[in-house]
């Protein structure tokens, strides 16, 4: 189906996506959009992943498994870390990364 | 050799009554410990005279003049290859001599005490200090080198500290013993560096080394290592100098009235009698090698001494405190003892000085003693020390009032009391050598007996003065010892002293000269008379005479405002201009600088800090454009 | 067993028996019961050590023991006494037993006060004991970091400030020595390649003049600033103000002395050319510290202040001592350093049971204690007149010692300094005198202190052991001074080898 | 052609809606725009002919994780909150971090040449995936599988804790 267009292509989008989520990840202080950043920047990979596995090496699955298991680990993190945030919200009231700072110093 | 070793028990039996009483004196009944001491040194005066009946006749050889003995010696400490401290008992004529005059007056005033401290708290302890000073007394007087006396020194120091301070709920008596010890220490101080001197040219402590006249002290004569006074010399002043400060000479003295707030009986023993002699001792022990190598130091001496009696006995003329009186009379007497030492000479009459100044010591001792006490059994009578609060006391204290009396005339040099004898000595000694000296020591003979019989009558004669309680005369263990010392006061000096104490052991002929003689004894009576006609009863003349003297009359009052200058010295500069100074300094800029440095690290800390901030995004931030910065560099630049 | 290792031991099985004890009467009685089997045991080794030099055996260090510990480095677990270890061992037995019953009342955190406490006893004791350049500097480490915590955590007044303070100070101390210690370390075979941290091993040989020029400050700085060299003594006051009784009596007592001893047995021994060269630095700083601590006391109104100032001065006659380098002078040293020792500590007992009672430590908030607490008031006067030098106590035998050693430097700056120190003898007498008088004489200024207690038993305990130790010095020096003195030849020895004439300076 | 046209809308899509997600400042529609994102990135799967994968991204990502975001987002903050914005310092200094990286990592994109296709294509049905899943031979799977498998266990049961923990805090100082 992918016709004509080349890898790059692919490329090109996963590497604005990443960085997005990287953009994302800087600026935001609430900790649920800092985690959406992240899930962007694994989906960015994913694609790299798929995308490389189609073009180049399409005799096995190494990137589609690979891609499999990220979205894998993608839904555990985000359990673990929405298990987390929720806990820093019962006991600061906030999800503010910058009033999270207990710990510091 | 005779054996003398039990000589070591006369120090040791104080020392251990010191600590049975010092120990376990609050725990027993006051007089316990008193009687114990008491007993203690009744032991050590039979040793005592035993050691000099011993020494001076029954075991001496018929003309052979008396050399000195070590009875007994051990090592204390090994400083040097060369220099060893020993501890031990030497026995010559001078210390046999202070021998006798410490234990008899020490046992006077164990006695004496008995009466005087009589239901005072600290009864037992009183006693301890008591024996701990004989103890250190005897110690001094029987070291056998310089460096066993300095023990000693300190050792005499710390109890008249602790004695001075007796009553140490009196801020007075605080600062008078804190004074005391730190003058003292002060002049301790020259001593100490004296003895290093000494110690570093002739490489030994021994009182026999050095005044051997083969000895390496002797070897150090002449040459002028610093100011045209050869290091030896300079040595001797700086030994002087720790004699001076503990005998009140002057400009050291100031302690020594102050130490008058301590309890009579210690004034007696300890600022009459004995420890304040100390430095004529010391002087007198080194005395060959004063006279034989530093002719210098010995002139300092002289003129120290001298000054100083003149100096005290204008002071004393002032005073209204009977004890300070008597505390500056102590000063002018030893100022003679200390002038007949300077003036003297070595070997046969020359060394008339030394002879006389040990006389002088001995008699001095006895009367001055007798002094103290009565003055304490008067103070123990009116309650105060002030003579302007006293009058007329003869009818109430005939004993005290007699033995006083002579103490008085004895002290006022009138034939036949024994400090007739050892004054004229001294006058004859420097008349011989030195005029100056002996025109201000003529001056001086005066002096004492104006100021003496101006305290004698103001205090027995005089006004009537009425007093809350009749005073009544003090018991007999207070009499008793005044009867015995007036005893000695009186017959002391038909001793042979010029048979027995001499300065080179032999024995040489001494009489008296008329042409000194008389003369001192009219002086004498002259200052008896002037002071009779002015103070037996109450008239105007003596403040008519101070007006007179106008502000010479207010300066010696004030005691030439010594105090005030040791004052300005201490509490302005040392306190103000070096100690808090150093203070401020150690606290604001050595500290200061440490915390400067401390403060600069927790800054540049702090600006680091800044980079560790705990913010996640800033450390997401540096970690992307770390990792763009690195591709940029290793993947296109390398 | 080893008997040296014993001093190692039996403190760390203390700390491990305070760990199950149940409640702070237990606690004090195991570290009391451990620190008398030390105290014991200290006495058994003076006493051993004694017999084995009178059976003549002459070996530097008696009681060696030697086991390789870390191989690439050639760091030995290597022990090993002569007199002069031995009469610190000593005197550390006796302090950190006067100072386990003078804190015999401490009840917050007791167990890990304890513990705190006898680590750095291990310290202290593992450092006389090691002949190991590199186990004698781990033992100087243990001894030094307990005390962070023990100001720290039971402290007074501004106690962050002084541990932080103090710790970092020493740290810095540590930091210098290291370096010294490495250098001496790598300079330490030049023949045979195969390097050693042991001492005699490298005092057999010399270190390159060149090299000892550089490290000889390095180790005399590091050492000297635990031993209060001027002008890195500022952690002395802040530190024993704010310290808890015990601590400040270990500290002053033995701690300070691991700089003396350290400077003597490390810079001294191993570098004496280097020694002999730059003394006159350090000679000054040292004398500045002796006249200037006095001074400094006299107008201190702390009484811990005072005796921190009293410290400075007396640990700088220590380090004067030492740096005058002659066998009279080492010895006053090593006498000053015990006396020293246990006058500051029994000074310190007494300010803490003093402080104890009164709440204050300011000295014009007090007096005429000698009324109302007879027994502590006889006791600081003999404290007093220990430190100001009064002869049959144990001061007098170290400063006697000492300004003779000294005086025998025939130049004039050995001689002008010598009589600047000598100087302080004075002074001291000012400021003791002055405490004793506005402290214990006069009268009572609050009537609140009238109900104040004399001693209790284990204080009584806890002084009389150090008064009894202070005099028996005092009274009967010449055995210590002789067992010193033995011990002393292969160091004089060593440091006349030098051709090294101070005057060519000049 | 057509699929280059599908190919443009859904790349467009992804880059505009990753772009909205970040910078929205209402997070439920940040949220709803994540949403899309991964919606149209299962459709790029789909054109890239791997079916299952697209269908796992979209019952995992779009419809499990989003949900649980979705819900976060309820349970922790009003609908109408305005997400906080960080300072326009850091907000420009990432962007220029961020451009800055994408530039680079185009460029580098763009100037590599890759290789072609190698060896034929294998099968990518569920049943081909199932296989090698379940294989343990060169191409099989049944390592990570399992190791994924232990480690969505872990992940649930961490989750479960650390939610719960209020309540064991409490337990735990009554025991």
């Amino acid at each position: 189906m992918t016709g004509t267009i080349p890898l790059q292509y692919f490329l090109i989008i996963s590497t604005l996506m990443f960085f997005t989520g990287i953009y994302g990840f800087l600026t935001r202080k609430n900790l649920i959009t800092m985690l959406m950043s992240i899930e962007l920047i694994l989906n960015s990979v994913n694609i790299n992943f798929v995308a490389f596995n189609r073009y180049l090496y399409p005799d096995n699955l190494h990137g589609h498994f690979f891609s499999l298991i990220v979205i894998a680990v993608a839904a555990a993190e985000a359990a673990v870390a929405i298990a987390i945030i929720i806990n820093i919200y019962r006991n600061f009231r906030s999800i503010d990364v910058d009033k999270v700072d207990e710990m510091k110093f | 050799m005779i054996d003398y070793t039990y000589t070591l028990l006369i120090p040791l039996i104080p020392f251990v009554v010191f600590l049975f009483t010092g120990l376990a004196g609050h725990k027993m009944k006051p007089m316990t410990s008193g009687l114990i001491g008491t007993t203690g040194l009744f032991a050590v005066t039979i040793l005592s005279y035993l050691t000099a009946i011993r020494y001076f006749w029954t075991d001496h050889v018929e003309g052979a003049g008396y050399s000195s003995l070590k009875a007994f010696e051990i090592q204390w400490l090994h400083l040097t290859e060369k220099l060893t401290i020993n501890l031990g008992v030497l026995l010559d004529p001078i210390s046999v001599m202070m021998l006798v005059v410490v234990s008899t007056v020490s046992f006077m005033v164990h006695i004496y005490s008995l009466g005087y401290m009589k239901g005072d708290t600290g009864f037992a302890r009183f006693y301890a200090f008591l024996s701990l000073f004989t103890f250190a007394m005897l110690g001094l007087v029987l070291a056998t080198n310089i460096f066993q006396m300095y023990i000693f020194w300190e050792l005499v120091g710390v109890s008249s500290f602790l004695l001075i301070g007796f009553y140490y709920e009196k801020p007075s008596a605080v600062a008078a013993s804190k004074k005391a010890f730190i003058v003292t220490r002060f002049a301790d101080l020259g001593f100490l560096i004296g003895i290093l001197m000494l110690s570093f040219m002739t490489d030994t402590f021994d009182f026999q080394t050095l005044v051997s006249p083969t000895g390496p002290a002797m070897a150090q004569a002449g040459g002028a290592a610093f100011l045209g006074l050869s290091g030896i010399t300079w040595a001797l002043i700086f030994v002087f100098m720790g004699g001076a400060g503990k005998s009140a000479m002057f400009p050291l003295h100031i302690w020594l009235p102050d130490a008058m707030e301590g309890p009579t009986p210690v004034s007696a023993l300890i600022h009459a009698a004995t420890m304040v002699v100390a430095g004529v001792y010391l002087v007198a022990r080194l005395f060959p090698v004063y006279s034989m190598v530093a002719p210098d130091a010995l002139h300092v001496v002289a003129w120290v001494g001298g000054i100083s009696s003149l100096f005290a006995a204008i002071i004393a003329c002032t005073q209204t405190d009977i004890k300070r009186v008597l505390a500056y009379s102590t000063m002018s007497q030893i100022g003679y003892m200390m002038l007949a030492l300077g003036v003297s000479g070595y070997g046969g009459h020359d060394g008339l000085g030394f002879m006389a100044g040990n006389f002088h010591l001995f008699t001095h001792a006895m009367f001055k003693a007798l002094l103290f006490l009565g003055a304490g059994a008067i103070i123990h009578a009116v309650h105060s020390n002030d003579m302007r609060d006293m009058g007329g006391l003869r009818k109430y204290l005939p004993i005290t009032h007699i033995t006083f009396l002579i103490a008085c005339l004895t002290i006022a040099g009138l034939p036949p009391l024994s400090g007739f004898f050892s004054k004229d000595e001294i006058l004859v000694a420097a008349f011989h050598s030195n005029m100056p000296l002996f025109i201000i020591e003529f001056a001086v003979a005066g002096l004492t007996a104006f100021y003496m019989f101006r305290l004698y009558y103001s205090i027995f004669w005089g006004k009537d003065t009425h007093y809350h309680h009749t005073p009544h005369e003090a018991p007999a263990t207070m009499t008793i010892p005044l009867l015995i010392l007036a005893f000695g006061a009186v017959f002391s000096g038909f001793l042979p002293f010029h048979e027995l104490v001499t300065s080179d052991g032999l024995p040489f002929e001494a009489h008296i000269e008329y042409a000194v003689a008389i003369p001192s004894v009219l002086i004498g009576i002259l200052g008896i008379v002037i002071a009779t006609l002015m103070y037996r009863k109450v008239s105007t003349s003596p403040a008519k005479l101070a007006n007179g003297f106008g502000s010479f009359y207010t300066w010696a009052y004030h005691k030439f405002y010594m105090d005030e200058v040791y004052l300005f010295m201490t509490k302005k500069v040392i306190f103000n201009y070096i100690s808090r100074p150093v203070a401020w300094f150690d606290r604001h800029i050595v500290d200061g600088f440490m915390n400067l440095i401390a403060h600069v690290i927790e800054r540049s800390a702090y600006l680091i800090k800044g980079f560790q901030s705990g913010r996640i995004q800033q450390y997401g931030y540096v970690f992307v454009s770390g990792t763009i910065v690195l591709v940029i560099i290793f993947v296109y630049l390398w | 067993m080893n008997i040296l290792s014993l001093f190692v031991l039996i403190p760390v099985l203390t700390s491990v028996a305070i760990v199950f004890t149940k409640n702070m009467k237990q606690t004090r009685v195991a570290s009391a019961i451990g620190m008398s089997i030390q105290l014991i045991l200290a006495a058994i080794l003076v006493f051993l050590y004694l017999n084995e030099r009178q059976a003549g055996n002459t070996a530097e260090m008696l009681f060696t023991y030697d086991a390789l510990w870390f191989p690439s480095l050639n760091i030995h677990y290597a022990v090993g006494v002569d007199g002069i270890s031995v009469a610190m061992i000593a005197l550390t037995g006796v302090v950190v037993f006067a100072g386990i019953f003078a804190s015999w009342n401490m009840e917050f955190l007791t167990r890990e006060f304890f513990i705190s406490l006898i680590l750095l006893a291990t310290g202290v004791f593992g450092f006389f004991i090691s002949i190991d350049l590199f186990t004698m500097f781990l033992f100087y480490e243990v001894a030094v970091i307990p005390m962070y915590l023990l100001i720290g955590i039971w402290g007074s007044g501004p106690k962050e400030y002084s541990a932080m303070k103090l710790t970092l100070m020493l740290m810095g101390g540590s930091a210098l020595l290291m370096v010294g210690l490495l250098g001496i370390y790598f300079y330490s075979a030049p023949e045979t390649g195969i390097l050693t941290w042991n001492l005699l091993e490298i005092s057999k040989i010399n270190i390159p003049i060149e090299m000892q020029r550089f490290l000889f400050p390095f180790t005399f700085i590091g050492f000297g600033i635990l031993g209060a060299l001027f002008p890195f003594h500022t952690w002395s006051p802040d530190g024993h103000a704010s310290a808890p009784t015990a601590v400040s009596m270990l500290h002053a007592g033995v701690l300070m002395k691991l700089g003396g001893y350290g400077a003597f047995r490390v810079a001294i021994f191993l570098m004496p050319d280097a020694a002999q060269e730059q003394a006159w630095i350090f000679l000054i700083l040292t004398s500045i510290s002796v006249v200037y601590g006095a001074f400094g006391a006299i107008w201190q109104k702390d009484l811990k202040y005072i005796n921190a100032y009293s410290s400075v001065s007396h640990c700088g006659l220590v380090l004067f001592a030492v740096l005058m380098m002659n066998q009279t002078a080492f010895n006053g040293a090593i006498i000053q350093m015990i006396s020293h020792g246990l006058m500051t500590a029994l000074f310190f007992a007494l300010i803490g049971m003093i402080y104890g009672r009164t709440h204050t430590r300011m000295i014009n908030e007090m007096g005429g204690l000698m009324k109302v607490m007879p027994f502590l008031g006889v006791v600081y006067v003999i404290a007093g007149l220990a430190s100001l030098g009064l002869p049959g106590l144990s001061g007098f035998v170290a400063e006697m010692t000492i300004f003779f050693g000294a005086f025998q430097h025939t130049d004039f700056f050995h001689r002008f300094l010598t009589i600047m120190a000598t100087t302080s003898i004075v002074v001291t007498a000012v400021y003791i005198l002055r405490v004793v008088g506005i402290l214990l004489l006069g009268p009572i200024k609050n009537d609140h202190f009238l109900h104040l207690e004399d001693a209790k038993w284990h204080e009584r305990l806890s002084t009389i052991t150090l008064v009894l130790a202070i005099a028996a010095i005092g009274i009967a020096p010449l055995w210590l001074s002789d067992m010193i003195n033995v011990s002393l030849a292969p160091i004089v020895n060593k440091i006349s080898m030098t051709g090294f004439e101070f005057t060519s300076l000049f | 052609m057509n699929s280059e046209i599908l190919f443009f809308l859904l790349s467009g899509m992804i880059v505009i809606f990753s772009i909205l997600t970040v910078t929205s400042r209402r997070i439920l529609r940040a949220a709803v725009y994540l949403l899309f994102v991964l919606v149209s990135t299962a459709g790029l799967y789909f054109m890239l002919n791997y079916n299952f994968l697209a269908a796992v991204q979209l019952t995992v990502y779009a419809g499990g994780i989003i949900v649980l975001i979705i819900f976060s987002i309820l349970l922790t903050s009003h609908i109408s909150e305005r997400a906080q914005m960080a300072g326009k310092f850091q907000g420009l200094m990432s962007a220029l971090a961020v451009i800055a990286g994408a530039t680079l990592t185009l460029i580098t994109i763009l100037n590599f040449s890759f290789p072609g296709k190698s060896g034929i294509e294998s099968p990518s049905d569920v049943k081909a995936i199932g296989r090698a899943l379940v294989s343990y031979n060169e191409n099989g799977y049944a390592l990570p599988f399992e190791v994924v498998s232990i480690l969505l266990l872990a992940a649930m049961i961490g989750a479960i804790i650390v939610a719960r923990k209020e309540n064991l805090a409490v337990k735990n100082t009554k025991k």
